[in-house]
C-alpha cells in the first residue's frame, strides 16, 4: 500500500493555513498539534472554549514541573503560560465563537459532503447519544472552517461523500480539507483539488473521493 | 452581615431535598470541578437530582479503571498510560471526583449536558450506560448553547434565538425562525435549585476569583442557582480582593466551605 | 396649610424596611438619600446600574479630594470606595436586575394605581419621548419594588389612582409607597394604609388618595 | 503582531464613511466617555450616523449652559449652582465632551438610546431638540435590554426574549410572547460598524481594563462593533496585565490610541 502522510505533517499543512494576528481555536484530535508549527515570524492567537485566549504551547514530556491543573486547553493537555493571556468564562468564550470573533477553527471528521455539509459528532444515524461538545457551535460561529482528517475510514471507506449519510453537525460549513492525501477547497462550484500528497496521482485521490473533484489551475504537490 | 461561611461541606449540602435540580461544572482535568461538594452530596444521598453541567460524562482516568473493573471489563491499554512517567500519565493518572459518582450511585434522574462520553474513545461512561439501560434521561445540548441558556436563566431572560443546531437533527423539537435572513432555533433558560462552584478565593460577602481555565462553567452556575454553594481555597476579609479583579459578584453567592488544606484541589 | 415629611424623613422611613443583608438599588431622587440612614447593625449591599455592588456613602461637601470620575454612582455622585465592592459591565449589572438577584428597588412615581402598576416614566400619556433609562427594568426584576415620592403633585393632583393615565412604566409591580402622609402597601385586597404622618388622619389621607384605603389592623402613627 | 496602535485620534477615525453605526459609551458624568474619539469624528465630520449609546441625551454642566445660550435662553440657578465651591460644582461644572456635539453638529441621523434628556429637569437636550424638529429618528430602550441587545449582537444571537416593557407602551411594535406562563417582549440585537471605547490600560494585543464605574458599556461595545477602537490612559507590552483581570479580551479590539498626558480624562 502507498505511503499516506502522517498525522503530524497533516498537522504542519493545517498551520500553513495560519494568518498573521489570526485568532484561532483547535479543537481536540489532528488540528490541535497544528499549534506546534507556527512560523516564528506569525503571531497565532489560540482559543480554548472553557475560557483561555492567547495560551502558551502544549508542555511536552518531561515538563511536569510546569504543569498545573488551572491551565489545560480543551483536549485536557497542560499548557505553558503566555505574556498577553486571558481567561474569562464559557458563555464569554462562546460569544467569540458564535459572534464571529475568531478567525479559524480546525475541526476533524466523519463525512464531509461535496457541499461543505460536516458530519462528526455521531456514528449513529439517528444522532441519538453522541457527544455535541462544541462541534455544532465552532463551524457556524467561525470564519474560516478547516477539516483536518484522514482521507478515508481506517476499513478504507469514503469519507468525502456526495450527501452525508451521519447526522449533520452543521450544515454548508467547510471551507477547506486537509488530509492524508490532498488538500482540497470548498467552492459554489464543488470541490477543488489544490494539492496531492507526494507519490499519489489525482486520479487515485479521485478513486477515494465520491463527488468529481475539480482540479485547481495551480494543482500541485503539497508543500511544507 | 450575613454569615455565608459554612464549617463542613456535609453542612453545606445537608438541606439538598429529593428531586432537586443541580448545576455543576465539569470539563476536561480536575479544574474547575466542586470535588468536595460532590462527595458530599454523594454521602447525603439526596435522589431522583437532575444535573446540569458541561461533561457528565467525564470520569478520571483512574475513575475510569475503577468503573471498567466494576463493570465491562479491561481498558486496553488504559493501565499502561496511567502507569508510565511523564505528563500524559499526570492528567490521566489523576484520581478526581466528577459528577459521574452522583450517576454511579443511583442519585440522578436526568442529566442536561453537551458531553455524555468519557474523553477517551471506546470508553463508556456510567452517564452512557445509564442511559442505555433506561435509567437516566439525557438531554444532549450543543456547549455553546448550554453555556448562554445557564446565563440566560441567571439574567431572567424568556429564552433567545441561537444559530447552532439548525438543520441538523438537533433541531427536532425546537422552533426554527428566520430572522433577517438567517435561521435560529429558540432556546429556553436553565435554571437550578443548587449550584456548586469551585473558585480560587471567597472573601466574607461572597466575591469570587478563579484561577485560569478553572472559572469556565463556575461564575455562569453562580447566577443561575437559587442556592450558590462555592468551595474555595481561602477565604478573604472584604477589601483584599481587588474590586476590578471580582468575577462573580457576592449576591450571587449563598454559602462558602473552605477546602481543607492538603486536600485534593 | 398641615406639614407633611420633608423628604429626608421619608428617605429614612424607607431606609427602615432594608433587611441586613439586603441588596438595594435606590436610582435617584428621594430614595438615594435612604442610604444614609442604616442603622449600624445592618449590612445593605448598594447596587448602582452602571455596574458597581457594594459602593460605599456618597461624598458630602468638603470631601473633594475623594472624589474620582470613575466611582459615581448611577445618579451622577461622587460614592466613596468600601471594602467588598466590586465591579462589572452593564449587562452583568442587569443581570442581577432582571434575574431577580436584588431585593429591594426605590423608586420615584408620577402615579400608583391601586392595583399597585407604576407610571413614572412620562408625562406625555402617549409616551413619545420620555427617559425610560432602568425605570422599567428595576420593577420587572427587582424582588420588592417601594416607591417614595409626595402624596400629591405639587399643585394638589392626586398621584395614587385607581387607575395610570399616565403611560405605565410597569404593571402590578409596586409592594409598598412611602409618601409624605403615608405607609400605604399595596395588597391583593386592595390598598392598605399602614402608617400615617403625624398630624394627620386617616380621613385626611384617603381624602387625597382615589382608591379606598383599608385600614390596618395595626394602623399607627409613622415612627423613625 | 499585528499593530493595533494608531498615533492619534484623527487616524484612527479617519476612515468612518457616511452612513456608520457608531457604539459609543455616555452616562452621568464623564467617567468612561471616549471624549476624544468623539472630538476627532466631530471633526473629521462623517454625516447620517446612526449612534447607539446608554444616554444620548447627556451634556455636561459646563455643556448645558454653553448649549441653552446658543439655544432656548438661561437657566434657571444653573450658573450659580456650577460656579458653587463645593462637591457639587465639580461634577456639574466638569467641562467634558459627550456624544451630544455630534447631533449639535448636524452628523446624526438616528439615535438608539435609552435616555434622550439631560440629567437637569427641564433643559431640554441637543436630542430632544433634534427630534422634534424632525431632524433626528428615536428609538427608546429600557436600559438593562439596550445593554443585553448590545450583548447579544457581539454573541451572534438571533434575538431575546425579555419580560421588561410588557404591557406598556414600549411594547408596541414588539412581539409579546407567553413562555412558562410569563410575558416577554422580543428583542434583537444590536450591532455596529464602529465602537468607541473608553479604557484604563490596553496591551498592544487589545486587552483592555477599566476603572471603577468607568467600565459600564464599554466592554459590551467592545463585542458588538465590527471596528473597536480604543482610548486608554496607558499602553502597556502583553504580560503586564493579569490575565485574570482583564475584562476585554483582545480579539474584540482593534485599534488603541493613548490619551495625552495632561489631557481631560
Amino acid at each position: 500500500m502507498k505511503t499516506r502522510l502522517d498525522t503530524e505533517v497533516i498537522a504542519m499543512r493545517v498551520a500553513k493555513e495560519f494568518q498573521d494576528g489570526d485568532c484561532v481555536n483547535l479543537g481536540f484530535g489532528i488540528g490541535a498539534d497544528a499549534a506546534s508549527y507556527i512560523p516564528p515570524d506569525k503571531t497565532v492567537i489560540f482559543h480554548s472554549e472553557q475560557g483561555i485566549l492567547g495560551y502558551g504551547r502544549i508542555l511536552t514530556e518531561g515538563e511536569e514541573a510546569l504543569a498545573d491543573f488551572n491551565l489545560t486547553h480543551a483536549g485536557g493537555k497542560f499548557v505553558a503560560p503566555q505574556p498577553g493571556m486571558c481567561f474569562f468564562n464559557h458563555a464569554d468564550s462562546f460569544v467569540m465563537v458564535r459572534g464571529g470573533h475568531l478567525d479559524v477553527t480546525v475541526l476533524g471528521a466523519l463525512q464531509v459532503s461535496e457541499q461543505g455539509d460536516l458530519a462528526n459528532w455521531s456514528l449513529d444515524p439517528a444522532g441519538r447519544l453522541g457527544n455535541i461538545g462544541g462541534a455544532m457551535d465552532m463551524p457556524v460561529g467561525i470564519k474560516k472552517v478547516i477539516v483536518a482528517m484522514e482521507h478515508t475510514t481506517r476499513d478504507n471507506r469514503i469519507k468525502i461523500v456526495k450527501k452525508c449519510t451521519l447526522p449533520l453537525t452543521c450544515p454548508r460549513c467547510v471551507d477547506l480539507m486537509v488530509t492524508d492525501l490532498a488538500v482540497i477547497e470548498v467552492t459554489a462550484g464543488g470541490l477543488v483539488l489544490k494539492e496531492f500528497a507526494p507519490g499519489w496521482s489525482p486520479e487515485e485521490i479521485q478513486a477515494l473521493t465520491e463527488p468529481t473533484l475539480i482540479l485547481a489551475d495551480d494543482l500541485k504537490e503539497m508543500e511544507l | 452581615m450575613k454569615n455565608k461561611v459554612f464549617r463542613t461541606f456535609q453542612e453545606a449540602v445537608a438541606d439538598i431535598p429529593d428531586g432537586s435540580v443541580i448545576m455543576l461544572h465539569s470539563f476536561s482535568g480536575p479544574g474547575g470541578i466542586a470535588q468536595n461538594l460532590i462527595k458530599a452530596l454523594r454521602e447525603q444521598g439526596a435522589e431522583n437530582l437532575t444535573l446540569i453541567g458541561c461533561n457528565l460524562g467525564q470520569i478520571s482516568g483512574v475513575g475510569m479503571l475503577e468503573y471498567q473493573e466494576s463493570s465491562s471489563g479491561e481498558i486496553p491499554g488504559l493501565r499502561e498510560r496511567i502507569d508510565a512517567p511523564g505528563l500524559y500519565s499526570l492528567i490521566l493518572g489523576q484520581s478526581y471526583t466528577t459528577p459521574a459518582v452522583l450517576i454511579e450511585n443511583g442519585q440522578v434522574k436526568k442529566a442536561i449536558t453537551s458531553w455524555a462520553g468519557t474523553s477517551v474513545v471506546g470508553i463508556e461512561s456510567p452517564l452512557e450506560k445509564a442511559v442505555k439501560n433506561g435509567g437516566i434521561q439525557l438531554e444532549i445540548v450543543p456547549q455553546g448553547t448550554l453555556a448562554e441558556r445557564i446565563r440566560a436563566g441567571g439574567a431572567g431572560l424568556g429564552g433567545f434565538y441561537s444559530p447552532v443546531g439548525v438543520d441538523t437533527v438537533y433541531q427536532e423539537g425546537r422552533e426554527k425562525r428566520n430572522i433577517q435572513g438567517r435561521d435560529y432555533l429558540l432556546e429556553t433558560p436553565l435554571k437550578a435549585d443548587f449550584g456548586f462552584v469551585r473558585a480560587y478565593k471567597a472573601d466574607l460577602l461572597g466575591n469570587l476569583i478563579y484561577r485560569g481555565s478553572s472559572r469556565s462553567f463556575n461564575p455562569l452556575i453562580a447566577t443561575a442557582a437559587r442556592t450558590t454553594i462555592a468551595e474555595v481555597d481561602e477565604i478573604v476579609n472584604p477589601g483584599e480582593l481587588d474590586p476590578e479583579a471580582v468575577v462573580t459578584p457576592g449576591i450571587f453567592v449563598n454559602r462558602i466551605v473552605r477546602i481543607e488544606q492538603g486536600a485534593m484541589k
